[in-house]
């Protein structure tokens, strides 16, 4: 494995919550690593395993998933079900020790520039001592 | 494609200019398939930049719009006004947040540059894949269905009531005025409720915009915000259900009374003189306060906070008018001795509290008294025993009034399913954010007011039904239509088997299910786009427009690159 | 959501013994014959031989005559009942009153189809009988002979069964379905506890030692059905229980071994690649499968269709880029769709080409995530499916803590 | 009469629920705010009861609304000067202060925050930190444009006159050191007054020991001490080092010199129990209150789940704070008249609602009255809430009277109500 191996995380942020931590984030110049890339949906429950498992399977070396407190949804229940769904493809990936612990499901709120720079350094931090995603060297996949 | 995209980096000053190599970035994506032209601008959000940006749109015939500069939460609306001047669909436009989710957060100038370079092909990847949106404008029916003729029933009506909206009023029983018709005098001040709550009825009466249904019900609701078609029938067999339409409901339905019951530690039932606030309000409503031996009584105890225990909430109220009454008494006969028994007094209103202390000037008694109060039988009068701060104490007197806490008035639960509006655990209507939009439920054009949705005193209640009004004369202006969101979800008959998973997902009840097509088919008037369904269905057969698979596909490829 | 209301019979303790001289097979048939004669039934659905081959396949038959080339258990499963009975049902029910005799597999898929609005059970009865399992298809086309008399070995022992297909060795749903265990710590089999079962009617073999047939009316339908054949009995079912309870303890803890086993076997990128390393995308596995309804896989769409440049890009980073494409998106893909739903009836197994054990895998997963999910599919009609519902405090061990607090979703009592 | 122009005194969350309501109806809104940021009381808040939901999260969606609306014009630094003509064609004169920086230039970069040489209490974050005398006042203010203080600008108080460090760093000429205050003059057919509410002085309270005590808190202080987007970003760091093993809150400060109850103390006090459980789990934690005013139907339902938590609520009468070492005491007497004392480390005062500082003063411009407690006075406490004697003009959230945010808000779209439905 390379010396500075820089992990390429997927980040799926919902717009009420979580990036609108990510800008308070940048607006206080906190310090985030680069190796997140932001994609920007309405809420969390727009989330599923096809988006999560496709960004894995595809050479991911992290996929988050952020959205709102529960109870703080923009649209009420949405982070519930988004939990719900990434329980499940977690523990089927944690049955066939698929890399779990590059999947990570936080909440983030839009007042938490702080903890959105503290998770994404510290899942970057975990996802670099892990190294890269073993699925993206696996030519037959 | 063969589109013609144009992407412009902001320098937003030295914010970008300085952490971002702008030079690199425009090298880097100018070469891509499908780019047209890519340029720098200081600053794209003033005037000059948007005069630029819409020159530039004309002049390149571009075909999609890329921006890279600040959040969209910044200025977003601002390039899509933009795009709309110029006359390109704006949501063809895509704008890229290279300052707070790169520049600023990224020290590494290298490092930023480089971000910003994948968000941008990122971006111009997804861009590619955006249709171009129409927002949709539906007619409407500014008139009203108000069901519930109490003083919030009342109040609403005759505030929407005019002469290019009918009001339609629908009273369960044979005649309005519901509880507050029912009480003797205003709190905590003069003045006649009685007198107030029937002018309401007269003006509902004499206004020729109100329709009044009394002894019905609302049997039957169907449609959404703009257009509901609503069946009301009649309690006399005789008559027939009549069948209206409206753009809005809103339920005011009130509050029902615990009932302590016979055996309970209260006596109600039992022993004499010992009778509820509601009975209480009817002797001063005749200005007689008579025992049953019809002697008037010479002590009279005031026990709050009945039922408060077994249903986990304080009514709001109760203090207050248990107060009202002693001041009745005590207007009526000054050398009635009277005891208000409280657990804690409740005087949220900034005149309550002037009120309590006159109360207590005029010589009430007030003992908090814990939960467990216990009335019982004394020869001709009756004891209280009550547990005050662990010590055990009574007190012996003539008459007994029990202040019982409001509960949902009955077929609340009923109207809810009709109406598809959710309760909460107190079985009260639910509001769809208790903070931020307490009149709203999650069925857009349905707004509950009043003590339907919980515990209030008249003067909030009235506050509510006004402002059920409000939401209704801003949203359902007659001749005007209904410009619901854009970016909605979207079901693609072909891929759907009508296995019903997003109807039971979706909060806002914008899904139903078509029976002859075997498909679930998307209100775009009620879909607020958050997106669930389409998480939630299993065959993608859900598009969230400007969110769709192949949008945020490109997205992740472009960040695996 | 759904209030899981039960019914007044949950699990046929008693039943009607039925003497079967001339062989089960046939007694059942009487039965059904009875049913339809005295019209009680309008129709049945069952498996049927088709006449001179050996081809098997579902009859929704009305003429009684056609009984005659019917078994309940034929010795392979070509088409899952339940899917066989979607298609017939999917869009709205039978008017008339059926009886739809199957493997409780096939039962527990069709509950499950009910749930996802696939079917319609309104006129139907669901039958289902103990089952000794089902020999791999392969086998039976090989040489339906010896395979049919090794399936009648199985049927008469209903001991250990080595030529059964692997899902159905350790099987332990073989008879009236039971909730699936939450505690997958513990190693007994779970009881009953009092759910809807799947079936109205179940036929018990088991302990009748082919000369008894045990008619057990499990709901309020069931019972009502007997009645009107005056089929109503309190005969004790206690031999078919103990010994079902005797073998679902064996096949249970077979079950909890070969889940391990396979656990194992597919653990890790690269062993689990191994396991698919033969796949060639046919998705026969996807189509036989009864709880795979989406008319539409997202798998076939073109929703995954990409620029050329971007396969090569992906070629780039690997070295190499296998193709068929996203063989495993495809199948962890498709067990994050429905292996909640998995009823282990081991229909993509049969319809494997290439012979990959999908079947076992998927049993495995899906007994593990129900376990975590404390889900049976199709037992209990009322239950809901699990990503319909949420509760606001659950699956804490999901999410990143707040620092200094606890999971956020215990933060105040809400109202829903 | 069509309802043209409204103009709407206060930009807190009544005043900019309302102003997006009329918005939405067509009406034009000039939206006037005496601070240079919109948002009011209700952004200073990390979560609000009962539902603990971050207050930043469901506000700043509204900011923006508010912000990008074409039919609202936001005139920040703004207060009525006069007011004249009667409902329908009201003629209102508006003092708006000098920001020194352009809204329309600025960028909200910060860039000039740095060179200013001069340092100040940052009063929006109740003088718990520092700021330059040219900021923004918080982390995420919008809008997020700073505004220079003319009080402590050397330049503008004269000090030096020839400091421009913030000029010379803005890449905007957003500065304009030249701009002068100005007067706008207004047409309305209705005035909406929704200025909002103080809090009472813990200072003039001796008994409570604030200021000769570092470690006893308001309750303001200690929203923005644990806030996320605080001075502190939520850490509990406080006046005094110290580790938090016991913490006392004090409900009903000012209840008896104000004369009436404020409603949500006893709620916020919880709200604060359930911040400090979090985050100190360890620490005890005492409630001292009078009476609780937990009123309506899922607020004793937070309190109980306080309780859950170990949170001890004393009923008891005159509270005080006292000092044994480094320890603060708290002496109170209970139900029983019993004197007791609890040590604690920590003191939160909870300080009556009281009428914004010039409320009197906007009564006397507008003509409506004030009730003898200094709020604003319905037309009728009764049956017309938000009506006030004045036909156009309504008075609507806390400049009426203590309330909470949901009934604030209702007060709001009921004064929208009333205002469509009479002109139509």
């Amino acid at each position: 494995m390379d010396q500075k191996f820089e992990p390429k995380i997927i980040g799926f942020l919902c717009n009420w919550c979580s990036y609108a931590g990510a800008d308070l984030a940048g607006s206080s110049k906190m310090e985030v690593k680069p190796s997140l890339s932001v994609i920007r949906v309405m809420c969390s429950s727009r989330i599923n395993s096809n988006l999560v498992l496709a960004s894995l399977l595809w050479g991911a070396d992290g996929v988050l998933v952020a959205g709102c407190h529960p109870g703080d949804c923009h649209y009420e229940q949405g982070n519930y079900y988004a939990r719900r769904r990434f329980a499940l493809l977690k523990k089927v990936t944690e049955i066939l020790n698929l890399e779990p612990d590059r999947l990570q499901l936080s909440w983030i709120s839009a007042s938490e520039g702080k903890r959105y720079s503290e998770v994404v350094n510290k899942f970057t931090e975990d996802i670099a001592k892990a190294g890269p995603n073993p699925i993206a060297q696996n030519p037959k996949l | 494609m063969n589109g013609q995209i144009g992407v412009y980096v902001c320098e937003c000053g030295p914010n970008i200019k300085d952490r971002i190599d702008i030079d690199k970035v425009l090298e880097d994506i100018s070469s891509l398939e499908n780019v047209k032209v890519a340029k720098r601008f200081p600053l794209l959000c003033s005037n000059d930049g948007k005069k630029f940006l819409e020159e530039e749109i004309a002049k390149e015939e571009l075909t999609h719009l890329v921006v890279a500069a600040c959040s969209p939460r910044e200025h977003e609306q601002t390039f899509m006004t933009v795009c709309k001047q110029a006359g390109l669909n704006p949501y063809l436009f895509q704008l890229i947040n290279i300052r707070e989710q790169c520049a600023w957060m990224i020290p590494d100038k290298e490092q930023a540059t480089a971000k910003a370079i994948q968000y941008i092909r990122a971006g111009i990847q997804r861009v590619a894949f955006h249709r171009p949106l129409e927002p949709k404008e539906i007619d409407s029916i500014p008139d009203v269905c108000v069901i519930g003729g109490g003083i919030s029933g009342l109040e609403t009506s005759l505030s929407l009531a005019g002469k290019d909206r009918r009001v339609y009023l629908v009273e369960k029983t044979d005649s309005l005025g519901g509880m507050a018709g029912k009480l003797s005098k205003l709190l905590p001040y003069q003045g006649s409720e009685l007198s107030s709550v029937e002018a309401k009825i007269k003006q509902a009466q004499d206004n020729a915009n109100i329709e009044i249904f009394t002894s019905s019900e609302v049997s039957d609701v169907r449609g959404f915000l703009g257009n509901f078609d609503i069946t009301i029938s009649s309690h006399g067999e005789s008559s027939e259900a009549r069948k209206i339409q409206a753009g809005a409901v809103v339920v005011t339905t009130g509050f029902g009374l615990y009932d302590p019951g016979n055996d309970s530690q209260y006596g109600l039932g039992q022993i004499d003189n010992v009778i509820t606030a509601l009975e209480f309000e009817e002797m001063l409503g005749k200005d007689k306060l008579l025992l049953k031996s019809g002697k008037p009584p010479k002590s009279v105890a005031l026990i709050h906070c009945i039922g408060r225990k077994e249903l986990g909430y304080c009514s709001k109220v109760c203090c207050l008018y248990s107060i009202k009454f002693a001041h009745r008494i005590k207007d009526m006969s000054s050398d009635m001795d009277v005891t208000e028994l409280y657990m804690d007094l409740c005087l949220p209103h900034k005149s309550d509290q002037a009120y309590f202390d006159e109360a207590k000037e005029k010589g009430i008694r007030f003992i908090r008294s814990g939960e467990d109060v216990l009335v019982k039988n004394k020869g001709t009068q009756i004891e209280v025993e009550y547990d005050r701060d662990g010590q055990k104490d009574s007190i012996t007197v003539d008459m007994v009034v029990l202040a019982p806490a409001m509960v949902p008035s009955e077929g609340t639960t009923a109207l809810a399913e009709m109406l598809n509006i959710p309760l909460d655990k107190t079985g009260f209507f639910k509001e769809i954010h208790e903070i931020l939009d307490p009149i709203s439920t999650p069925i857009e054009g349905v707004y509950i007011a009043g003590c339907a949705v919980g515990p209030r005193n008249i003067p909030e209640s009235i506050v509510q039904s006004q402002a059920a009004s409000g939401k209704i004369l801003s949203s359902l202006i007659p001749g005007k239509k209904i410009k619901p969101e854009v970016k909605v979800s979207e079901i693609r008959e072909d891929f759907c088997t009508g296995c019903q998973t997003c109807l039971s997902i979706c909060f806002y009840g914008a899904i139903s299910y078509d029976p002859i097509k075997d498909v679930s088919v998307v209100n775009e008037v009620i879909c607020r786009g958050c997106g669930s369904c389409v998480g939630s269905c299993p065959s993608g057969a859900i598009r969230s427009k400007h969110f769709t698979y192949p949008q945020l596909y490109r997205e992740v490829l472009e960040a695996l690159r | 959501m759904n209030s899981t209301q039960k019914d007044d019979k949950s699990e046929g303790k008693a039943g009607k013994i039925l003497p079967a001289e001339d062989g089960i097979t046939s007694t059942i048939i009487t039965f059904l014959k009875k049913s339809l004669e005295e019209k009680q039934l309008e129709a049945v659905m069952m498996p049927s031989k088709i006449p001179n081959t050996e081809a098997w396949t579902w009859l929704l038959l009305q003429d009684e005559s056609l009984l005659a080339s019917c078994n309940p258990l034929p010795p392979v499963m070509t088409v899952q009942g339940g899917k066989a009975l979607s298609n017939v049902t999917k869009h709205g029910d039978l008017h008339e009153k059926v009886a739809a005799v199957m493997r409780p597999c096939e039962v527990q898929a069709a509950v499950e189809l009910l749930k996802l609005k696939q079917i319609d059970l309104d006129n139907i009865y669901l039958i289902s009988v103990d089952c000794p399992g089902a020999m791999p298809l392969q086998d039976y086309m090989a040489d339906p002979e010896k395979t049919t008399k090794a399936f009648e070995e199985a049927f008469s022992t209903w001991g250990e069964n080595e030529s059964v297909r692997p899902v159905c060795q350790i099987c332990h749903q073989f008879s009236l379905p039971l909730p699936q265990q939450s505690a997958p710590s513990d190693n007994s089999p779970p009881k009953n506890e009092g759910k809807f079962p799947a079936a109205d009617l179940h036929i018990g073999l088991i302990g009748g030692d082919g000369t008894n047939v045990f008619l057990i009316p499990a709901t309020a339908k069931g019972k009502e059905l007997l009645d009107k054949l005056d089929l109503s009995a309190e005969d004790s079912m206690a031999n078919w229980e103990s010994k079902v309870e005797e073998i679902r303890e064996r096949k249970f803890n077979k079950r909890k071994a070969a889940d391990a086993e396979w656990q194992a076997k597919t653990e890790g990128v690269d062993n689990l690649a191994a396991v698919f390393d033969d796949c060639i995308n046919c998705h026969n596995c996807k189509s036989a499968c009864p709880v795979c309804y989406c008319q539409q896989c997202y798998f076939d769409s073109q929703l995954l269709q990409f620029s050329p440049e971007s396969y090569l890009g992906r070629a780039e980073k690997r070295g190499a880029l296998r193709f068929p494409l996203d063989t495993l998106l495809f199948h962890v893909g498709r067990m994050s769709h429905m292996a909640l739903s998995c009823v282990s009836c081991g229909a993509c197994e049969d319809a494997c080409p290439m012979s990959i054990p999908v079947g076992q895998v998927f049993t495995m997963m899906g007994n593990k995530t129900q376990d975590y999910f404390a889900y049976t599919p199709g037992l209990d009609r009322n239950e809901p499916l699990p990503l319909q519902i949420f509760k606001e405090d659950e699956f804490g061990e999901v999410e990143t803590p707040r620092e200094g607090a606890e999971a956020p979703a215990e933060e105040t009592e809400k109202n829903v | 009469m069509e309802e043209s122009n409204v103009l709407v005194v206060g930009a807190g969350v009544s005043g900019m629920k309302a102003s997006l309501m009329l918005a939405e109806a067509g009406v034009h809104v000039d939206l006037i705010e005496k601070d240079s940021l919109i948002g009011g009381q209700t952004i200073k808040f990390e979560e609000v009861y009962p539902n603990m939901e971050c207050a930043t999260c469901m506000v700043s969606p509204i900011q923006q609304d508010v912000l990008q609306n074409g039919n609202i014009d936001v005139h920040l630094l703004s207060e009525i000067e006069h007011v004249a003509g009667k409902a329908g064609q009201f003629k209102i004169k508006i003092h708006k202060k000098a920001r020194y920086v352009s809204l329309v230039n600025c960028i909200g970069c910060g860039a000039c925050y740095e060179p200013c040489p001069v340092s100040v209490d940052n009063t929006f974050e109740e003088g718990l930190c520092q700021q330059k005398a040219i900021a923004v006042a918080c982390a995420g203010a919008l809008p997020n444009v700073p505004a220079i203080d003319p009080e402590h600008c050397l330049r503008l108080n004269g000090k030096d006159k020839t400091c421009k460090a913030c000029q010379e760093a803005c890449m905007f000429d957003a500065i304009d050191y030249t701009e002068k205050d100005e007067t706008l003059d207004i047409e309305a057919g209705s005035i909406l007054v929704a200025t909002g509410f103080d809090l009472f002085d813990v200072n003039k309270l001796p008994q409570y020991g604030y200021g000769k005590f570092p470690n006893v808190y308001s309750a303001m202080e200690f929203e923005r001490l644990y806030a996320q987007n605080g001075p502190t970003q939520g850490e509990l760091t406080l006046r005094k080092e110290k580790d938090l093993k016991a913490i006392g809150i004090i409900h009903c400060v000012g209840r008896k010199e104000m004369g009436y109850c404020s409603a949500v103390c006893c709620m916020y006090s919880a709200k604060f129990a359930h911040f400090l459980k979090h985050k100190v789990p360890e620490a005890k934690i005492f409630e001292f209150y009078t009476d609780l005013c937990i009123p309506g139907k899922s607020h004793q339902k937070f309190y109980e789940a306080t309780r859950e938590k170990g949170v001890d609520f004393i009923a008891c009468e005159d509270v005080r704070v006292d000092s044994q070492k480094d320890n603060l005491q708290i002496l109170y007497t209970d139900g029983n008249g019993k004197e007791s004392t609890v040590d604690a480390d920590m003191v939160i005062l909870s300080p009556a609602m009281i009428p914004g500082k010039d409320t009197e003063q906007l009564s006397k411009i507008l003509g409506i009255d004030c009730d003898q407690r200094g709020f604003f006075n319905s037309q009728n406490e009764q049956l017309a809430p938000v009506a006030t004697k004045k036909e156009g003009i309504f008075v609507i959230g806390c400049a009426e009277g203590p309330k909470d945010i949901p009934d604030s808000i209702a007060q709001a779209e009921a004064s929208v109500g009333i205002t469509l439905s009479q002109s139509r």
